[in-house]
C-alpha cells in the first residue's frame, strides 16, 4: 500500500481532457449547490445526500471509463451519474419525481441509474454496489471486451460484509474491478477513524490479494493518476485495485443535518482544499488552460442547472397509469 | 397520570423507563447516539429520526453505536442476550434486514427449539417500517410478513403512541426474540400516554371501535386508516369494528374470530404487498376457522404487488387509503349470493 | 422421445441445454465443479448433491466455483445479469439466503421497477428447500413463501422431473429473476421426461389429477402427497381436483379459483410454516375471489409454526403427509353449517 | 503477524493439565472415529461433519477457558463441545436424534449446544458464529467477568462477510474476543489456496486492527501458547486476536464424501504429524508423562466412548408431545 501519491500527470491530459474533467466537476458542484438550494425550498421529497466536495473522484476515475466499462454506486450518487454521462436534465427531474426523470420518477435521488450509460444506479443499501460489480467485470472478462466495473463505496460501507466479500470474490476470479473507497471521514454522524479498526481503508487490500492505494480525493490528478494505474492493470488482466480517496463531503450525510458532530473541517477544506480550486491553480499555473476557458465553462454549466431545475419543475408527475407497470418484463 | 407526546417520545420514554429499572437493558444501533470519533458533540443523532436522543448521556456506556455492519451487531445483541443481557439493537430500516437476516430467523429464532428448550434469547430488535416519506423503494418496504412466517419470532407492530409504548417495554422484559416494527411516518403522532410504566400483553388484540356490521382489521399505521374508513361510513349507516392485533406474533385469532361470528364480514387492511401477506394470513385463517359465520367474500386492501415508488403522485397511491377500505367495505355489505 | 430420469438429472439436462444453446447462459455456486485449488481431481463433487455434475468439463470457463460468499458470488450473478450474460447461481440451501437476500430482494427484484422499466435482469437462483433428509432447522426450511412475498421475483417450485426440465428451461430464458427451488428430498425421484428442450410457462398451473368433488392445491414435494391421498380417497368414493401451481410467482388464481367455483371445496397443502404461507395465500386469495362457490371452510395442510426438528421421529410428523391431506378433505366434505 | 510459533511451554502444564488435554484429544479422536464407523451403518442419520485430526486446536484453545467463557462453534462442532466440557454421552445421542441428547434430539450433530457450559452451538450457518461471539465478549466486558469469547471457524467461512464484520465489531469496540481460523486446507472439495485470496488468512488481522498470528495446528503446544497469549491480552483489556490454525482434516468434508480432490496429504499427516501423537512423544520425551498414564487415560476415552453408543442407542426418541415444544418462552 503506498503513500499519497504526487499529482504529476496534469501534462499527460489534452485541453480537451482537461476541459472535460474541469466541466464534470463544475457540473457536479453546481448541481448539488442547487439541490441544497431547492431542498431548503421543501420542493424536493425524500432523502437527499449530496456529493459537493467530492467531485475529483467520480471525475478522476470515471476519466478512464468509456462504453464497455459499468460503475455501480451509492446513496451518494449524484456525482457518479454525471462522471459517467447520465443526462443532468434527467437527472434533476428524478430527483423531483417526474417522468421526464432518468426512472420516470420511480427511483429518485437514491436510486438514479442509467445502464446504458453502464451506470448501474445509486444504491439505498450500503454496500450493496460491489458484490453487483463482481458481476459486471466477470462480464466483461468472459465477453473479452477489455471493459472494467468499478465500485465506489464509502467508509462506512467498507465495514459492510458485502464490501469486503466482493473484495476477495474479485482477487478469487481475478476481475477487473476497482474499488473506491471514498473516506469522506464520517458515516452518517460517525467518524470513519472509528468505525475503521484499521488506520486506512485501503490497508484492508492485502487482506484480499489485491493492491491498495491511498490517495487525495481533493486532487484530481491523484485520483485520477492512481485510477489511470488500476483501470490499466484490470484491462491487462492483472486484477482487481482498492483505492482509498480521502476527503470530506462539504454539506451533511443528507439534507437536513445539522451536523453538530462536526469541526470546522469543511471550511478549511473549501477554503485550501476545494479540488476545483486546486484544479484552476493547476493548469492555469502550467498554461494549459486560461482562465476564461475556465469561466466559461463555468457559465455554461450554471445555464444548464438553471434550464434542468426548470424543466423539472414544469415537466408532469407519474400518474395511476404508471404505479404498477415496470415490475416484470413479463408477468 | 396520562399526557400528549409523539409516537418516538413514547418509544424514547419505554427505553428510558426500563434502562431505568434493569441494568442489564443496553441499547445499540447506527449513530443511535451519533458522534463516535468526531470532533464535535456527542449524541449528537439520537438515531437517524432522533427516536433514541438522550440516552446516551443518560446511561453512560450503555448506549452503543456501531459500525455499519448489520450482520455483526444484530448477531452481537442475540449473542449478549444469550448471556445475560436485554440488547434493544436497531436495525434502522427494515429494508435493510437483507443484510443481516440470517443472524435474526436461524440463530435468535432457532436457538431455543434447535437447543431442545435450553436458550433464552431476550433480544429486541426495533426498526422502522412503512411508505409515506418519499423514502424509494430500499426504504419504505412493509417486511413484517417476512419476520410473521418465522417460527421463535415475535412481532410486534404497534398502531399509536400508547401501544408504542406499553408494547416495548413489554418487549424488552419478554424472554423471546421480538421485532418491534415503528412505522416511520407516524414519529410525529401525537396521542395520550400515561407517564408512568406499563406492559401491554403480546397476543391480546385491541378493538380500536366497536361495531356490529364489518369486523376491518388492521395492522400497524393501517389501523388510523381503519378508523377514519370507519367514521366515514359510520355517517352512511354501516358500524365497523375496528381490530387492531397489536402483534401479528402471536396473533389473536380469538378476537378476530369473535367478531366475524358476530358480523359475519371481514375486511384486511394492511400496508404490506399482496403475496403472503398479513391480509393473506388472516384471511385464510379466517376462512379456515369461522368460515360458518362469513356472509361476504374477505376483502383485503393492500399495497400492490411493486417496489414502493419514489414519485410523490405514486407513493400516495400506493399506501392503501380510507376511500380504499370504505369501498372494500361497501363491497363486502353489499354483496349478494348470485 | 421420453426416458425414466431422476429429477437430479432432469435438472442438469436443463442446464446442459441451454449452455449448449446460449453461450450467454454461465453456472456459478460452491463446488458446483469442486476441487478447485486442490490436488485431486476438478469436477469432484458437481454440487454437494450432484446436480451440476459433468457441466464444468463440457463448458470449459463456464462453471464457476465460488468462495463462501454469497452475498458477493449472488449479486455477482446479478451484476452480470444486467450485462448481458444469463447466470444460473446456486443458492446451496434455501436456508442460507439470510446472508445474502439483499441482493436478492433490494437489487435484483427492485431494478425494473427502481430504473423506470429500464433494467432487464435474467438471473436464475437455483436452490434446495424441504425437510425430510434429517437435515435439522438451518437446512430443511421451506421457505418460498418468503420469495413469493417480493415483487419483482418469479418462484418457481418444480414437483417432478418432468416440471423440474422445462420449467427451469422457461427460467434460464426468462428476462427476469428467477428464484429456482429444488427439494432436496425428491433429486432420486424418477419420472418421464422428453429428451429434448421443451419449456413450461410460468403462472399455468398443472391439473395433475381430476376430480369433481374437492379441490387440493399443492406445492413442489406437496403435489405427490397430495396425489396418494387423492387416490386413496378415491376407493372411498371422494373424487379429488390436485392442482400444482407450478410456480406460486405468477400464480395461476384463473385455475384455482374455476376448480373451486365447481367443487365448491378447497384444501391447501404446503410443506412450509404456516404464517404467511402459500396455503394462507391461495386461502386468502380464494375467500375474496371465489367466496361464492365455498361450500365448506377452506382446510389448510402445513408444517407446524415450529423449526424443522432433527429426530427423524419428530420431522417425520412435522412434514404434512398423505394421512393429514385425507383429513384436510374429509372435514371439508363432511362439513355441515351449523 | 508473526510466524509459526515454537512450542516450547510444554513445562508450563502441571502434569494434571497435561493429563487433561491429552484426554481431551483422545476422547475428540476416539469420539469421532466411532461416529464415522457407525455412520457407516446407516444408523446416525443427516449431515455429519467430523473433526479427527484438528483436535489440538478446541484442546488448546480451550485449556485456557473456564465458565465465565464462551464459545461459538461451527457445522464441524463435536470438538469444540468436547473441549468445553459437554457432556459426551449426551452428544452422542443428540447424534442419534434421542430424547436424552444435549437437545433432545431436536438439533442434532449441526446443532449440539450447552450454554450452561459456555457452548453456544455448533453452527450450520458458514460465518453464523463471529458475530455471536462479539455479543458474549460484549456481555462479558460490560458485566466485568473478565471473560472471553473465543469464535472458532473454518478458512472457507473467513470468506464470509459476517465473520469479517464480526472482525471490524470486535476491534472498534475492543471486545475480549478471540477468532481461532481453523484452516484444514478445504472449504466442501474447494482449497483454502484458492479461496482465500490473502496468503494466510491471519494476514487479514491488520485490516481489521487486531494482530493475526499464525500456529502449526498439529501441535498442541503451539495453539496452546498462541492461545493463552490471545486470551491474556483480552482478559487485560487490550482487545481481540485472530489466531490462525494450520492443518488437515482427516475424513471428508462430511460422511459420504468421496474426497476425489484429495490428495495423499491425509496419510502423510496422520503418520507424521498428528496431534495425538506428537503430544505423547513430546512428554513422555520431556519425562513430564509415563506412557502408561497415557494408556490409562486411552483405555478409560475407549469404555466411555463404548458406553456412549451403546445408551444413545438404547435411549428413547422425542415423540409427538415434543414436536411443538420448545419454540418460545412463552406464546
Ligand atoms: C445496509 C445499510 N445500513 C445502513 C444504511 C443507512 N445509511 C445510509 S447512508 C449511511 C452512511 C454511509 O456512510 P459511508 O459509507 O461512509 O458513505 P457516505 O454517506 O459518507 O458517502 C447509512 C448508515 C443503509 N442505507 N444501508
Ligand atoms: C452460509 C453458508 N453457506 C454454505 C454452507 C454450506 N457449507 C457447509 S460447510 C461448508 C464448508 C465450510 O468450510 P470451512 O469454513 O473451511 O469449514 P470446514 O468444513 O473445513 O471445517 C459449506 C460451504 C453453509 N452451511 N452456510
Ligand atoms: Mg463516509
Ligand atoms: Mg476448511
Amino acid at each position: 500500500m503506498t503513500d499519497l501519491l504526487p499529482a504529476a500527470v496534469a501534462h499527460e491530459l489534452s485541453e480537451e481532457d482537461l476541459l472535460r474533467a474541469y466541466r464534470i466537476m463544475r457540473t457536479i458542484r453546481a448541481f448539488e449547490d442547487r439541490v441544497h438550494e431547492e431542498f431548503a425550498t421543501g420542493e424536493i421529497p425524500g432523502f437527499v445526500h449530496l456529493y459537493a466536495g467530492e467531485e475529483a473522484s467520480a471525475a478522476g476515475v470515471c476519466a478512464h471509463l468509456d462504453e464497455r466499462d459499468s460503475i455501480a454506486s451509492t446513496h451518494r450518487g449524484h456525482g457518479h451519474c454525471i462522471a459517467k454521462g447520465v443526462d443532468v436534465k434527467a437527472m434533476m427531474a428524478e430527483i423531483y419525481g417526474r417522468s421526464t426523470g432518468s426512472c420516470h420518477g420511480k427511483g429518485g435521488s437514491m436510486h438514479i441509474a442509467d445502464l446504458s450509460k453502464g451506470m448501474l444506479g445509486a444504491n439505498g443499501i450500503v454496500g450493496g454496489g460491489p458484490p453487483l460489480i463482481c458481476g459486471t467485470a466477470l462480464a466483461a472478462k468472459l465477453q473479452g471486451t477489455g471493459g472494467v466495473g468499478v465500485a465506489f463505496f464509502g467508509d462506512g460501507a467498507s465495514n459492510q460484509g458485502t464490501t469486503l466479500e466482493a473484495l476477495n470474490l474479485a482477487s478469487v476470479w481475478n476481475l477487473p474491478a476497482i474499488f473506491v473507497a471514498e473516506n469522506n471521514g464520517y458515516a452518517e454522524a460517525t467518524a470513519s477513524t472509528w468505525s475503521v479498526a484499521s488506520d486506512n481503508i485501503a490497508d484492508r487490500a492485502a487482506g484480499f490479494g489485491m493492491p491498495g492505494v491511498i490517495v487525495d480525493g481533493f486532487d484530481f490528478f491523484a485520483v485520477y493518476e492512481a485510477a489511470g494505474e488500476a483501470v490499466a492493470r484490470a484491462r491487462a488482466g492483472g486484477g482487481p485495485t482498492l483505492i482509498e480517496v480521502k476527503f470530506t463531503r462539504y454539506y451533511g450525510h443528507f439534507e437536513g443535518d445539522q451536523q453538530s458532530y462536526r469541526g470546522d473541517e469543511v471550511a478549511r477544506a473549501r477554503e485550501t482544499l476545494d479540488c476545483l480550486k486546486r484544479f484552476r491553480g493547476r493548469v492555469i499555473e502550467t498554461g494549459q488552460l486560461a482562465a476564461e476557458q475556465l469561466d466559461a465553462v463555468d457559465a455554461e454549466v450554471a445555464r444548464l442547472i438553471d434550464d434542468a431545475v426548470t424543466e423539472a419543475k414544469a415537466a408532469p408527475k407519474p400518474g395511476r397509469a404508471d404505479l404498477e407497470t415496470d415490475v416484470y418484463v413479463s408477468y | 397520570m396520562a399526557r400528549t407526546i409523539s409516537y418516538r417520545e413514547a418509544i424514547n420514554e419505554a427505553l428510558a423507563l426500563e434502562m431505568e429499572r434493569d441494568p442489564s437493558v443496553i441499547v445499540m444501533g447506527e449513530d443511535n447516539a451519533g458522534g463516535e470519533g468526531s470532533p464535535g458533540e456527542m449524541d449528537a443523532w439520537g438515531g437517524v429520526l432522533g427516536v433514541t436522543k438522550g440516552l446516551y448521556h443518560r446511561f453512560p456506556g450503555r448506549v452503543l453505536d456501531t459500525p455499519i455492519s448489520e450482520s455483526a451487531f444484530i448477531g452481537a445483541a442475540i449473542g449478549a442476550a444469550t448471556r445475560g443481557l436485554r440488547p434493544v439493537a436497531e436495525l434502522m430500516f427494515i429494508d435493510f434486514m437483507g443484510v443481516c437476516f440470517d443472524q435474526i430467523y436461524n440463530q435468535a429464532a432457532k436457538f431455543r427449539y434447535m437447543f431442545g428448550g435450553k436458550a433464552v434469547t431476550p433480544v429486541v430488535i426495533r426498526t422502522m417500517y412503512g411508505a409515506g416519506l418519499r423514502a424509494a423503494a430500499q426504504h419504505s418496504q412493509a417486511l413484517y410478513p417476512i419476520f410473521t412466517h418465522i417460527p421463535g419470532l415475535k412481532v410486534v407492530v404497534p398502531s399509536s403512541p400508547y401501544e408504542a409504548k406499553g408494547l416495548l417495554i413489554q418487549s424488552i422484559r419478554d424472554d423471546d426474540p421480538v421485532i418491534f416494527c415503528e412505522h416511520k411516518a407516524m414519529y410525529d403522532t401525537t396521542g395520550d400516554v400515561p407517564a408512568e410504566s406499563y406492559t401491554i400483553p403480546f397476543g391480546e388484540a385491541n378493538v380500536a371501535r366497536d361495531g356490529g356490521d364489518v369486523t376491518i382489521v388492521a395492522i400497524g399505521r393501517m389501523v388510523s386508516v381503519a378508523l377514519d374508513a370507519a367514521s366515514q361510513l359510520s355517517t352512511s349507516g354501516i358500524e365497523c369494528e375496528v381490530i387492531d392485533p397489536r402483534t401479528t406474533s402471536p396473533l389473536d385469532a380469538d378476537t378476530i374470530l369473535e367478531s366475524v361470528e358476530s358480523t359475519g364480514r371481514l375486511v384486511v387492511v394492511d400496508e404490506s404487498t399482496p403475496r403472503c401477506s398479513l391480509a393473506r394470513d388472516i384471511a385464510g385463517l379466517v376462512a379456515q376457522e369461522a368460515f360458518g359465520a362469513l356472509r361476504a367474500p374477505i376483502q383485503q386492501v393492500t399495497a400492490p404487488h411493486t417496489p414502493v415508488p419514489f414519485a410523490d403522485s405514486l407513493e400516495d397511491l400506493y399506501i392503501p387509503d380510507a376511500q380504499r377500505v370504505v369501498n372494500a367495505v361497501k363491497t363486502a355489505t353489499e354483496w349478494q349470493r348470485s
